[in-house]
Order: structure tokens, then sequence, then C-alpha cells
């Protein structure tokens, strides 16, 4: 396969064809903060974190989505970049009920964790205080929508690792949410196989282990890319 | 951890016989369905019909759309949801729909809308207790050029004003 | 050099931020040559004084006497520091939120008389409990503030650190200091 | 069908024209003011005065000022009766036989309609938009054949590229350009999609042209799949649109029974079908790729671009993604020349724009004009100004997406890089005119609240960014907010501008930059002093 070479915040790199400038970056030890993205699913562009700036382009472009050419130059950290990127936590932060001293997630929290990278030490926006139900009906799991961020990692790990399709966002605008089949319980489900991989994809306390403590809320996302190198190419890298 | 399998659950196919068997509407979406060949990219357009025969979308007939489509109940759940054409609640006896367009703004449409909601006591997407009267906006429809509109039981009408909304309104719901 | 005037009060919280303060154990000696601790529920002042340098606000602003500190803090303090995740984020005691604004009574009949074990009666004397404002604000929503330290309480090592770096002129906490929760 | 077949039909059809028209507008705000029962009593009092062999009463499409429907035109005297009721129908009659008649008129040489000039909408309210052989005889399909044979795919792009159509949905995107990168694009199998998903609230351009003359559309439709090799046409149209969709139906019938779309168009190999797609209330679906997923069935929500539609589009085939009015210009243009249409407008803007006229204005309804014709002869010389004698304040355009004018830059002329310099777009072209009762804070906050609530969801700046807009301006307005709140709104703007995926949310600001732009004054009346003024930084402890 070709190479292109390319600039990433003044370095030069190479990268095979059709990579995206995510994938570049990370191979080249460049971290770009992400939140949507996640190994062995396909991207969306959806969170708008891992925007970078890119020369000759007015726009700014999701590096998990954009492929990168040859000679493009990439800037993944700038004071714009990290203001927008601030801001985008800060709504996220005012959108739900994101209440980390009571977070079964804390400590272990993709969002906290983009906070503190990003210095956001506070929220400038009004709390919207949404009233959120946790769902507790199924046996081994919950869902707080009170965390939801609507990555909707668990929604493309249910309908492309595991393939049942039970999860999926409902609704619109700041009132979608996640949803188990025909919105019913999730202890109700007739398609929901219990594998747990939902759990394992979230960033945030949304999905949880039922009776995990804070510090047992550690998650290996690993497997879900080795589950899907291992189906996809056979190999089985540990 | 032990893990309990779920009890068995009754075949789809022998399910959904029962409502067919039961309202002749499923037989007419049935055809519907066979028209676009049981397409899933056909599920708007389905959604539609049953809508159209049904009123609303109840569970019952998202789930007969979703078997009938191979699709799973979130994905059938998921669309009927995002769009606002959909309604997953039965409608009252009749419906007003309150243009909220620009035109229709700038002309004083919030205030037929305050009047109607005044007069009634529910909010958009609701419905009166006494099931008489379902109140609706809609984000243009485009008759701009006669704004204010007001569509009553689908027939659209120019011009209106909070009066003339109340007096049609008033022979509906009970003072 | 004179010793820079401090205080810290108590908004709506659980004092955990003041408890957590205390745990600074010996440096609360060093800290105690360079500052001059002016008003704090730790300390018996009964009037917020004038000229005031710095002031940690633990707990976010729940009810009218929260309310009318705050102002009368601001006013007279060159520095407000959000002291926690109340103060910064409203934290635990934003929960009544989501009830919405409108149902502050019943957030009361809930906690006083619903959930009451023993002597069900709701708070309610006129001049002795202040009255609770409809919906719980951040610090910062209410006044302007220059610094913000979360943490549900701030560790007493990054209490420490922040002094340090304020006394030093390094204001700002770095990421890696940063902790919600 | 052949070229003889065509000019039979037209024959045919023009050899049965009676001698006097009486065109009664049964387009939607025209029926809406019960001009059905016009046309029905029209017809009984012609057949009452034994006038049958003479008088044909039409019922056409859009007539164009629909704040005096419904209109009943009479035709060859160009006499146009404006506000006609069913009673009517006797005085008109009679007037037909030289009676005097004291009805209500509008005089057809005004500047409403002496200053349009008719590409799009020279069939719109004068033929009967029922009947394919109307369209034939107004020369329709005639340019769908001289395409298929005499003219290669590429001489077809290099018509459309030459004349400087650019896209009229919006963006102004070329419209050849389009079509070349989708035909050079590799692919078996191609589509073609008709963008009706008119969703800007106080635009009717689109409507008005598929109840009028959907033939055009088609038309425009199976030159263009033939120029970048598809076969295969969808018509996204929103269920808003009863009658539009009625009217499509029942061209693409007949349509297909005469052999116009179907195999073998015109006795070619080239084959092309049209479905309809009926959107469901999703204004988002007037994006592109968001417009795609919900032919697809799927929940409407837009994906980055690129790749973009025309390599990648729907099913992940190449596709192009053209609106109503941009192909109704297609069929004039290759039946006319690309020489004809580059002659009007201005250097970058060719051709014409339909205009949805309405709010505070004395002529609401459906222009069409040069590009570059001045606002203010569209709005005070066409549109009669405000009604009762106010004056105008701001003539907003775009939509949500767009922005409002102020008064005094009225002179501008309206082509996509004029507007596009005074913060505001071309958009599909509705046109709402405000007076001085209409305060702009609240026009701002009308329009947040629009996309907040079409917001699909998917990304976070436009989802939760519009939300926090909102509030903002809705503190403004309750006299809550200070000026710090002000430029929190304005960060935001400029946030959400940047970062969001889609158009939705990337122009979701507009309407608050472009108000603040020029009455910026009336936020600043609503704002409170602050409380607090920050103490200086350098206060350090």
């Amino acid at each position: 396969m070709a190479a292109k070479t390319l600039i990433i915040d003044g370095k030069q790199v190479s990268a095979e064809n059709h990579t995206t400038i995510l994938q570049a970056a990370t191979d080249n030890g460049i971290a770009i903060p992400t939140l949507c993205h996640l190994e062995g699913v396909y991207d969306v562009g959806a969170c708008r974190l891992c925007i970078v700036e890119v020369k000759g382009t007015a726009k700014l472009l999701p590096a998990c989505t954009t492929r990168i050419y040859e000679g493009m130059e990439v800037t993944t950290d700038s004071e714009r970049l990290r203001k927008y990127r601030r801001m985008t936590l800060e709504l996220l932060f005012a959108e739900r009920n994101h209440i980390c001293a009571v977070c079964v997630a804390n400590g272990h929290c993709e969002l906290q964790a983009l906070a503190y990278g990003l210095g956001m030490d506070h929220v400038r926006y009004d709390y919207c205080n949404p009233a959120w139900a946790v769902d507790a009906s199924h046996r081994f799991m919950g869902m707080d929508h009170n965390r939801c961020i609507l990555c909707t990692r668990c929604v493309r790990v249910c309908w492309h690792i595991e393939g049942a399709g039970t999860k999926n966002v409902a609704g619109r605008g700041t009132k979608s949410r996640i949803i188990s089949d025909l919105n019913e319980p999730w202890g109700d489900s007739t398609t929901c196989t219990s594998c747990g991989k939902c759990v394992l994809a979230c960033p945030t306390g949304a999905l949880f282990h039922k009776g995990d403590t804070a510090g047992e809320s550690v998650r290996d996302r690993s497997k879900l890319g080795f589950i899907v190198n291992a189906r996809e190419k056979q190999q089985w890298t540990v | 951890m032990t893990t309990v399998l779920a009890p068995p659950k009754p075949q789809a196919a022998v399910r959904f016989a029962s409502l067919l068997a039961g309202d002749k509407r499923y037989k007419i979406l049935e055809a519907h369905i066979k028209k676009f060949q049981h397409r899933q990219d056909a599920l708007i357009e389905v959604l539609h019909k049953a809508q159209e025969l049904f009123g609303y979308l109840e569970d019952d007939v998202l789930r007969y759309t979703a078997w009938q489509l191979k699709l799973p109940a979130s994905r059938v759940y998921g669309v009927a949801t995002f769009y606002h054409f959909f309604t997953l609640k039965p409608q009252g006896e009749h419906t007003c729909v309150v243009c909220l367009g620009t035109a229709c703004y700038v002309k004083g449409a919030n205030k037929i809308l305050a009047a109607v909601e005044g007069r009634t006591h529910i909010r958009p997407g609701e419905t009166t207790p006494d099931n008489k009267l379902s109140l609706l906006t809609a984000r243009c429809i485009g008759a701009c050029g006669i704004a204010p509109a007001v569509v009553y039981d689908g027939t659209v009408t120019p011009r209106q004003t909070a009066e003339t909304t109340l007096a049609q309104i008033n022979q509906w719901v009970a003072p | 050099m004179d010793r820079i005037k401090v205080a810290t009060v108590w908004l709506g919280g659980c004092a955990g931020c003041h408890m957590s303060f205390l745990d600074l154990d010996e440096f609360l000696i060093d800290l105690a040559g360079r500052i001059e601790l002016v008003y704090s529920p730790i300390a018996d002042v009964k009037e917020y004084p004038e000229g005031v340098d710095l002031c940690l606000i633990e707990g976010a602003v729940c009810n009218e006497d929260n309310l009318e500190l705050l102002h009368k803090v601001r006013a007279r303090t060159k520095v407000l520091v959000s002291f926690g995740d109340c103060a910064v984020t409203c934290n635990v005691t934003s929960l009544r939120n989501y009830l919405g604004a409108a149902n502050v009574d019943q957030i009361l009949q809930r906690a006083y008389i619903e959930a009451a074990d023993t002597n069900p009666v709701k708070p309610g004397l006129e001049g002795i409990v202040p009255r609770l404002l409809p919906k719980v604000r951040p610090v910062h929503d209410v006044v302007p503030v220059e610094h913000f330290l979360p943490g549900c309480p701030p560790s007493a090592p990054r209490i420490k650190a922040f002094f340090s770096n304020l006394l030093d002129h390094t204001p700002a906490l770095s990421g890696a200091q940063l902790k919600f929760g | 069908m052949t070229l003889n077949d065509l000019q039979q039909t037209k024959d045919a059809e023009l050899a049965a024209r009676k001698r006097i028209v009486l065109r009664c507008c049964l387009a939607a705000s025209c029926s809406s003011s019960g001009s059905k029962g016009v046309k029905e009593r029209l017809e009984k009092a012609v057949s009452e005065a034994g006038l049958q062999g003479e008088v044909e009463v039409r019922g056409v499409g859009c007539m164009k000022l629909c704040c005096e429907g419904p209109l009943v035109a009479a035709d060859p005297a160009n006499t146009l009766y404006v506000k006609v009721t069913p009673d009517n129908a006797a005085a008109i009659i009679a007037a037909l036989r030289g009676g005097k008649c004291t009805l209500p008129q509008a005089d057809p040489g005004s500047p409403f309609f002496a200053l349009q000039e008719a590409i799009v909408l020279a069939n719109c309210g004068v033929i009967d938009p029922e009947r394919i052989e109307a369209y034939i005889a107004a020369d329709g399909y005639l340019a769908l054949h001289e395409v298929l044979a005499e003219m290669a795919p590429k001489e077809v792009v290099d018509a459309i590229v030459k004349s400087g159509l650019r896209g009229r949905g919006g963006a102004g995107f070329p419209t050849g350009l389009k079509w070349g990168t989708v035909a050079k694009s590799p692919g078996a199998k191609k589509y073609i999609i008709c963008n009706a998903d008119e969703g800007d609230p106080g635009a009717f351009m689109d409507r008005s042209v598929l109840e009028s003359d959907p033939h055009l559309v088609l038309e425009g439709m199976a030159i263009a799949a033939y120029a970048v090799g598809a076969d295969q046409g969808f018509i996204y149209v929103r269920a808003e649109y009863p009658l539009a969709i009625s009217r499509l139906q029942n061209a693409i019938r007949q349509a297909k029974r005469v052999g116009l779309l179907g195999s073998g168009i015109f006795e070619s190999p080239f084959n092309f079908n049209v479905d309809i797609r009926i959107g469901a209330g999703a204004f988002v679906c007037g994006e592109e790729t968001a417009l795609m997923a919900s032919v697809e069935g799927k929940r409407g929500t837009p994906r980055p671009r690129p790749p973009f539609p025309a390599e990648r589009g729907l099913w992940d085939c190449p596709t192009l993604i053209n609106n109503v009015e941009t192909f109704a210009n297609v069929a004039p243009i290759l039946r006319r020349g690309a020489d004809w249409f580059a002659g009007i407008g201005t250097e970058k803007s060719k051709g014409t724009k339909v205009f949805a006229l309405a709010g505070k204005i004395r002529n609401t309804g459906l222009i069409e004009v040069p590009m570059g014709t001045p606002l203010r002869r569209i709005v005070e010389q066409m549109g009669g100004g405000a009604p009762a004698g106010g004056a105008i304040k701001a003539v907003q355009t775009g939509g949500p997406s767009g922005g409002c004018i102020p008064a005094p830059h009225l002179d501008t002329p309206v082509d996509y890089e004029s507007l596009t310099k005074l913060g505001s777009i071309m958009g599909s072209g509705g046109m709402i005119v405000m007076d001085e009762t209409t305060r702009m804070v609240d026009v701002a906050r009308f329009f947040m609240e629009f996309c907040m609530d079409e917001s699909c969801g998917k990304c976070i700046p436009c989802r939760a960014g519009t939300v926090q807009m909102h509030q903002l301006l809705e503190k403004i307005l309750a006299r809550r907010a200070t000026a710090r709140d002000l430029a929190k709104l304005e960060e935001l703007c400029d946030m959400v501008r940047n970062t969001s995926l889609c158009g939705l949310g990337q122009t979701a600001p507009n309407p608050v930059l472009s108000t603040l732009r020029f009455f910026r004054n009336e936020y600043e009346e609503l704002l409170q002093p602050e409380l607090h003024a920050a103490p200086p930084l350098t206060a350090k402890a």
C-alpha cells in the first residue's frame, strides 16, 4: 500500500494511504483528544473534540473521519482548538447531570480525563439539570441517562460488534436518548445478549455493571479492538 | 454469577398472525409493505402508511413493521421518534396545527398559539383530557403568502387571528 | 511583608472542603506565617470584614443567606476562589434542581416530612431559617470568581499546591492538578 | 414516444384550445382560500351560459400574488380577478361577454408582475399542472429529446457549466461542477436526488414549482441523469406538501405512461425511473447527507463530508443532489442555450431567482427576478412596501441559516456574494420583510429556537450549543442578562459556527450574528449593569 507523507504539528510523518489524520497522529505518538471515537467500530465524527486545522482549508476537520493526503499540513493543537474543545466539554457538562462525586465512573471517566487535560476547571454555561431516569431493569447492568453524552459508542458496538441491534438513539436534539428495543426497559429486551460490550464501550458512568464500585469501574476497551481484529483478520493479538 | 435464560418467547409469526386476523388495517399495511418488496429502506414510507391507517404509531404497529422489514425494533423506534410527523400517542378527535413559520410568526402566530393554550390548558403536542382536541405546531407549511395560517383538521385556513382561531376551537372543545 | 488577609466562607455544602483544609496539617503552620485568617466558620467572627485579600468559598448558592453573604464577600474581597465541587459545579446540592424551580416546597416536604424518622416538621420559621432559592447555582454564576479549585473535597495536597502557587504568584492549577469528584 | 409523437401531442393540444381561458389558481394558498369552489362555480356558470365551446376553465398552479387569492385570470383579455368568491362566477362570465364588471382586480402591468422575469415560473399559473399534454404544448420534453438525440453526456455537463447555473438550494455551488464530479466518479450505479425538502420557514418557492409545473422538474432530473450516467432518481418531498406530492405522483405516472420516464426513453438506450420519498418533518434533512440517510429509511442525521455525495452518496454510490429550482432551470437552459442563460443576471450569479415574499409587506407571493435585482426594487416596488404606511426595518433571507439585512442596505443586489458579504445568504429564496414593530432580538430567539428544535442531536456544538444560545437569548429578552452574557453568546456563536458537523449547526448562529451586526443597540438596550465589576486581575493576592 502506498505511503503518504504529511506534516502533523510541524513533524514530518508518513502513513499508509487512506489512513485518517487521527490514525496517522496516534501512530506517530501525537495525541488528539477524542470522545466518540472507539477502536473497533466505525467513526461518526460527532463529538467534535478531534477537530484539527488543515492548511489550505478554512474549515476545522474531524481527525477521526478525515483522510490524509500527500503534503497535508495538520495542526492538532492551538489556542483556538483548545478553546473550542474546552467549550465543547463545558456544553456537555452543562447538558445533563454529571455529578462526579456520586458517579460510579469517578476516576475512570473519559469525560473527566478530557476536562483535566484541557484545563476545564469550571463550566460557564447554565446547567440544564434535566430530569433523566436510570434504567436498572437489567439483571447485570444499568443505564443512567443523566451521565450519557450521546457518543453512540454503545449503539455502534451493539450493532457492529455484537450484531444484536438492541440499542439505538431515539428522539432528536437535546432530547435524544439511548433506548433498548422499542424503548422498553433494558431488562425486558428480547434482543440483548447481555454481552456487556456496551458497558465496556461507555466513556462515562452512563452504562455500568451493577454492584461495581467506582474503583472497580476500570474498563479494558482494547478488548473491543481485539474482537474485531480477531473476527475480521483472524488474528488473535492479546 | 449464573446466567439465567429468558423464558422462550412465542414465535413472532404466531403473535403477528393473531394481529393480522383481528384487524384488517394490518392486512392493508402488509399489502403496502409487499408493494415495497419488504425493502428496509422503505421504513419511512411504511410508517407513513401505518400512521395514516392507525392514526398514530402504537407499539404493536412498530413491532409489526420491524418484523416485516426484518429490522431491529430499536431502529424502527429510533426512526419513528426522529421525525416530527410521526406520533406515538393517539390524537384527539380534532387537530389544530398553528404554523410557527417565520412569516406567520412576524404576523402574530405566537399570539394565536398563546390564545389556544390559554383556552384549552394544553401545550403543543398535547391532547385535551376529553380527547376532543390535539394542539400541534408546524415549522412552516409553506402558506406564507396568506400568513398567519392555521390548519384545522387538515384544512389550511388563511389569515387567522386569536379570535377566529378561538371561534373554531370553541366548536370542538367543551366550554 | 504583611500577611495577606484570608477568609473562608461556607455556603451550601457539607463542610468537607473545610475539613480537607484542616488536613493541611503542618502546612497550616507555614501558612499561618503568611496569611491572616480574618473570617471563617472555624473562627468566631460575626461580620465579614472589609479589605479581604483572598476568600475560599465552599458550597453552592442555595438560599437567601448564601446569596446575601456572597454579594457581601464579593464586594469586600479582592480574589475569590470557588473551593470544592459544590462551589464550582453545585455538585450534590444541585440534585434538587431537576425537580424544577417550582417545587421548592415539595423538596422540603420530602426531606423534612416524608423522609423524617421522628418528629416530622418543616423548617419554615421566617427570619430564622433562610428561604431556599428556586435553583441552586454555582458561585461564578452569581458573582465573578478568579480561581477554581474543584474536588469533592479538594485533597489537602491539592489545596497545598494551590496555595503555594497562589502565594508564589503562579495562580492557576494545571490540568494534572485538576480533579472533580 | 418519438419527436413526432411529441409534436403531435403539442399540435393536438393547441388545436383543442378554446378562444377564452379562465385560469383558476389551485395552488395551496388559493386552495385554502376556497379556490376549488370558485373553479366549480365557474365551470357551472360556463355551461349554464352555453359557452362550453368557447371558454375553458383551467385549474392552474400558483398565480403568484398569494395575498390576494383566490385568483382568476381571463385570457386573452389578461384580466386578473382577486379575492374571488364562488358567488363572483356569474359576474366573471358576464364580463367575458362584454358586461361591465365591478369585481376587484389586480393590474397585471403593475410592478409586482411587470418586473418579473420568468424562466422557472414560465408555466406556473399558466398551464394545467395535472396534464402532461399541457406541459408538452409548452415545448416540454423537447430539451430532453434534444439531449438524448444529439448530445453526449459530457456536452450536457459542459452546457450547464457554460450557463453558470449555481445551486438554488442555498449555498450556490456551481451546478455544472457538481454534475461533472458525479459524471466522473467511477461506479456502475449512480443516483439523482431532487431535494424538495423545503424546510426554511417562510419559503414556498419549491412547493409552488412542484404544484404548478411538476414535469419541468422531472425533465430536468432526466437530463441530469443522462449527463451523469444515473438511471434512478428520488424526489424527497416534505410531508407538509400533500398537494405537491399528489401532483408529482400524477406527473410521474403520466410520464411513465407516455414513455418519458422508464426504459428506452425517446427510443434511446437511456433508462430513468423516479420514485418519491416523503419526508416526515425534519429540517435537517435538507442537508444532503442527512437527506440521503432519510432516503435510505434511516434517522436523518448528517455525516461528515468528505466523502461528498458526488463520490459516495446514496448506498455509497455516486449521487447528484440538486434542489427543485436548480432542476427546473435545466430544461430551459438546454432549450434556449447556455449563452442565453448566462446573459441574465450578474457576473457570478447567472439567471433568475425565485423568491417567496412574505411578512410585513403589502404584496406577498411568488416572484422571479434576474439575479442582481436590488432588494429595494423587490420589497418596495414589487412588494409595495410595508402595509399601512409602516416603514420596512429589515429583510430576512436564508431562513434560520440566513440573516437580516437592514433597511439602509436595501440597495444591495441579490446575488450570492453580495448577500454573503452582509452576513446573510441567498438561501433557498424565502424573503421575510420585517417592519418597525419587529424586535430583532426576538427574531434571533425565534430562529435559535427553531435550530434548537431541529438539531438532530448528533454533534455536541449544535445539540447543546443551540440550547445554551437560546437560553442566553431568553435571558437577554427577559432583561436579566449582562454584558458578560452577551460576550458568552458571541463566543458560542463563533464556536458553534466553526465546530458543528453540518450546515444546520454551522449556520445556526447566523441570525444572531447578523442582528448583532446591524441591531446591536437592541441587544444592549436590554442588558443590565454588572452587579460586581470583576476586579482587575492584577489584584492577585
